[in-house]
């Protein structure tokens, strides 16, 4: 058990701390940009960084994202962009770093290409939203071998059953997904989500991040269930999509705001 | 029930949807089995969609390109005027078995929203038509028509404004509302089981040809031609031919302003292996698997993806694909309205190109059968426009 | 050949004309008995027409009204899209046996038009078609189709620029070149043989119809309805059932804003025998015998006459007539739509909305047939106008 | 035979003269109009009279004559109007006059009416365009009656056996349509003139007058046969319609130009 994601849940539970996951698309609306944002959310005390790959039709994100994945390709950014800024990060700091991206981004640049790209980089998992239980071993093995974990994905209309399947396929962490619907920020969510967690947790014991939809921290404080990490990903967006290029320090003022 | 067509298929969706595309497979597995499913399948095929469709010698045209005998297989006659009802018959129904009262669909040319419209109308079903803004303007009439039928039509301009763009709008909303809501994909393509499941809805064209070519000519035809944009009405009419290997399946692709250009939808001629919507199969896409915008003056053609099926099939060597312009289809367009009286969908227009291309260089004795799959009444504004006609509706 | 039904019909036309006109019957008279000519036109009704057209059971619209049974005859679904198709094929076919390479015609709408252009196409005769100022404004999609045809269509902007303008350039222009020009006349009006030959190549739909109920019901409808312009669909349907008393044989016209006030077209409600067209019959017309101007939202109604044969049916009382407005076509096309997902044109929605009035009035036992005379693609551009809507086709 | 019709041609006969017979339409564009340049074409000395009745309708004229029918109605002519205009000039004059109406002109104003009102304002003769002699017998007898008749028209395309019949039921004089098409004015006639006269002659002794496209001497002089007259109408009209109420004086220069 070497996966930096596991030894950072491990140390968590010990401290009985929750992750704080938090998501940046790459290239938004520069590499540079992106770069500066990292720094700042690291050094505010982000647990888990998650990377997004743009792509061209990201079908599982709202608005937000979406926008941000178009400002990215806008300049251009490529996988290999991608793979360079997680390197530059890697070189400074020893925090998981998660990449999210759609399946073709993967199978285009070739999965045994795309999983040593990850692994000389110093990725330590792959967040695939169209990519289910059902399709994920034409992955798994590369990605093992690399020591990468693919992230599966959990939502609230996976039934029993299915959960357990799922469960017994991941490792480091579940994604939860919160709600229905795509990405991005949420007034109110209408899951029950302690029915939701007891569901989940009646099944594994693997660490359980909750998200979708989350954007504050009464909002997370105000959630029910013993979820081990909440993950913020529109509401960052959303302030780089409002400052752009001055968008560092904003982001870091709205993670202390989640950690205060 | 198989998942894949060899590597091509496959169910590549968010979690959330995972739950309802095993309902449907299983409804499905279920349902269209039962007699009493098959035999409503059939009253309705008769009965709402005007089946079966003509199959139609088309005597002007052979005479005058002089080589093999062109019949027609008259799916323009159908209601609503495509084939595209087929399909949307044996879904609605099924979603009317599992207790749905929501449908939402994508539709490039229209055709497909209009016929999940009226069904859904005739159903009293609620109906949510995604459609890419770009198509919302070359396709006005049929935004109007679903209108009148009930649906509530959302333009898309997000991306390319085109069938893809709509495609991923229709997805995102159903991940919304999945619960209560039945997504009625208008071709062969997206997530299992609906490249089988559709396939299965539309396989009654070729059919109806083996039925109809057998009593007029007692054999089988010599190639089956047809234009591809998912690939529904193609798979339609290829599907009961697939094991009869002396006939030469063909699907014809967009080229539109030239393969060689930027500006085309030929997927097959251009495209390499990916996963998009759902599916594994061949799109136009770049080095780093990004979609490709693309281009066909046709909006039900415009689509940077195939149905795996036709991925197999071409894999395998079974069926070939082709491709033809804008301005090709333009010419068979007014070719077959000159001919023989029969105004052509301009996606169906692209297999009467290659028809007319092929048939001269094929003997007498040959037979080809192209699928008309639609009228064209909805295309003239825009062939007008193209030949730089005014037309100004008062 | 009797010239007349009753007083009604004859040939009132300039003597220049009448040459043709005996022409035309005797070849009517010789050809319609062939038994060659009439396994061609079989073969025409079947292959080009799409016959038999279906009789739909309208379940919907039955459960909704809560009275008699309703079916539709659909011959919206006819190959371009109305019953007019029916007589073109008829006339066509004796226009070549005539030796005839020239064919002209008058059109409201437009769909006799498309008809017309369409088949003059497959029979590669020349075409030239008459159409109203108005009606070339109200229905550019039909315009734009003929040329796509191969027509020559004419924007005839004297008098009214409507149908019954579009006639009399019609009938001028025949004048001109009446050695080898066919006039294919558009409905049951016009000198005699025209009100007798277009019945004739209508009366199929009523000869169907029979065969359809008297198959699902097993016995003859109670009722039958149609909308009447000319009337050509109306007699098409009604032929068959003349001799059944028990049969209530029911024309609708249009009403258009109102037959109380000066904008309607309602021939029977308020005209007067009268001689005009070639034919005595009724007419709007005021005290001198001057021709109304008559209004009707609908084209193909907007017709200041009627066929010769419905004012007979009407003297006789084997028929009646009632008016449906314009506000009430949209009502019914609107009905329709949403009920039946089928988009009637709205000459056809006028006889839908007096199907709606009269069903709920009668027992469940009892059966209503309705003569979908045409589907309303044509229209929805005006419907969505009407109704305040923009479009724009870009 | 005290028809006036008849003792106009028997008169020109015995002077070897041929007929003009010259037409205008009632109420173009006012009545009074109509009846100075109907004075004035008598004092010219136009042989016999052609008063058009306005119609709605009126499928056998080009567009000449058809404008002058809207004129007409324009300033709402009506049949009674007409009547009174040529019961003013029988006051003053014998030669013979006619009406060229459409049949539902007379259809509904009721057939016996209709030629009451004709005799007693001293109409001679009616020229119904779109009355074959198919329809003719339902106005012959109350024509006949009040000593009126029926003016047959016979085209180029009439054949024969036809010209036979037609000429049976004639009187007064035939029309004679000089080619196929409306009413207007031609460049040229390319029915084979001389022919059809003879075709004509060989068949009936009654007058026979041509009539349609004839606008100039020149033309008139030329044509072949032994016509016995000839009719000029919309060469006419169309001064009428370029001089308005100041027509008068240039329609009487243009008859004494075709007597000349
Ligand atoms: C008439 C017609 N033909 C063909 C197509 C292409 O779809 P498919 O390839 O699924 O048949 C469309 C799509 O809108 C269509 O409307
Ligand atoms: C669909 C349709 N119905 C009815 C009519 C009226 O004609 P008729 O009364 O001859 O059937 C028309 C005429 O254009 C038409 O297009």
């Amino acid at each position: 058990m070497n996966n930096r994601i596991d030894l950072k849940f491990k140390k968590l539970n010990e401290l009985n701390k929750k992750a704080l996951i938090t998501f940046v698309t790459a290239g938004d609306p520069n590499l540079e940009t992106s770069y500066k944002v990292i720094e700042k959310m690291i050094a505010e005390g982000i647990d888990i960084l998650e990377i997004g790959i743009p792509f061209s039709d990201p079908l599982a994100e709202g608005p937000t994202i979406e926008k941000a994945s178009y400002r990215a390709l806008e300049s251009n950014t490529t996988t290999d962009d991608v793979f360079t800024l997680v390197k530059k990060i890697r070189k400074d700091y020893e925090l998981p770093i998660l990449l999210m991206l759609y399946v073709n981004l993967i199978y285009k640049y070739g999965i045994d290409k795309f999983m040593a790209k990850c692994g000389e980089a110093g990725v330590d998992g792959l967040i695939i939203p169209d990519l289910p239980i059902e399709e994920v071993q034409e992955l798994k093995s590369n990605a093992a071998n690399k020591n990468i974990y693919i992230i599966n994905l959990v939502a609230p209309t996976t039934k029993d059953d299915r959960l357990l399947m799922i469960a017994k396929e991941s490792e480091g962490f579940i994604y939860c997904v919160s709600s229905l619907g795509v990405t991005g920020e949420r007034k109110e969510i209408t899951t029950d989500l302690s029915d939701f967690y007891n569901r989940l947790r009646g099944i594994t014991n693997l660490p359980l991040a909750l998200g979708f939809g989350l954007s504050n921290k009464t909002q997370i404080d105000g959630l029910k269930g013993e979820w081990n990490g909440f993950i913020v990903g529109s509401a960052i967006v959303n302030i780089i999509a409002q400052y752009g290029i001055d968008s560092p320090s904003y982001v870091g003022e709205f993670i202390r705001s989640l950690k205060d | 029930m198989d998942r894949k067509f060899g590597e091509f298929g496959g169910q590549y969706v968010p979690e959330t949807l995972m739950e309802a595309l095993l309902d449907i497979e299983k409804a499905f597995l279920k349902y269209s089995k039962e007699p009493e499913f098959k035999s409503e399948l059939k009253e309705l095929y008769e009965n709402v969609a005007n089946r079966p469709s003509k199959l139609y010698y088309a005597s002007e045209m052979t005479k005058d390109l002089g080589g093999a005998k062109i019949y027609l297989k008259r799916e323009d006659l159908n209601h609503t005027g495509s084939h595209k009802i087929n399909n949307v018959l044996g879904q609605m129904l099924l979603a009317k078995k599992m207790g749905k009262k929501k449908i939402i669909c994508e539709t490039g040319a229209g055709q497909h929203g209009v016929a999940t419209a009226t069904i859904a109308a005739l159903f009293k079903m609620e109906c949510h038509v995604f459609m890419g803004k770009e198509d919302v303007e070359r396709q006005a009439l049929n935004v109007f028509r679903m209108e009148l039928l009930g649906a509530k039509v959302t333009s898309v301009d997000s991306g390319t404004g085109t069938l893809k763009d709509a495609v991923n709008e229709a997805f995102r909303q159903w991940t919304r509302e999945v619960d209560d809501t039945y997504y009625l994909m208008g071709s062969v393509v997206g997530p299992h089981p609906y490249p089988v499941m559709v396939r299965d809805f539309q396989k009654i064209i070729g059919e109806e040809v083996r039925e109809q070519i057998l009593l007029t000519e007692g054999r089988l035809p010599d190639t089956i031609i047809a234009c591809v944009g998912g690939g529904s009405n193609a798979i339609g009419i290829f599907h009961d031919f697939i094991k009869d290997e002396q006939v030469s399946l063909i699907g014809v692709e967009a080229a539109g302003q030239g393969i060689e250009t930027d500006f085309h939808a030929a997927t097959i001629s251009k495209g390499s292996t990916g996963i998009f919507h759902g599916m594994k199969s061949k799109f136009l896409q770049d080095e780093y698997g990004k979609i490709m915008p693309v281009y066909s003056m046709s909006a039900g053609l415009d689509y940077p993806g195939i149905g795996p099926e036709h991925a197999y099939l071409y894999s395998i060597g079974r069926a070939s694909y082709f491709p033809v312009t804008d301005e090709e289809a333009i010419v068979a367009f007014e070719y077959l309205s000159r001919m023989e009286g029969i105004i052509p969908a301009i996606e169906s227009a692209h297999a009467i190109y290659y028809a007319m291309h092929l048939a001269k260089k094929m003997d007498k004795d040959k037979i080809i059968v192209v699928n008309l799959s639609g009228r064209g009444d909805k295309d003239v504004y825009q062939v007008a426009k193209f030949k730089g006609v005014e037309i100004n509706e008062q």
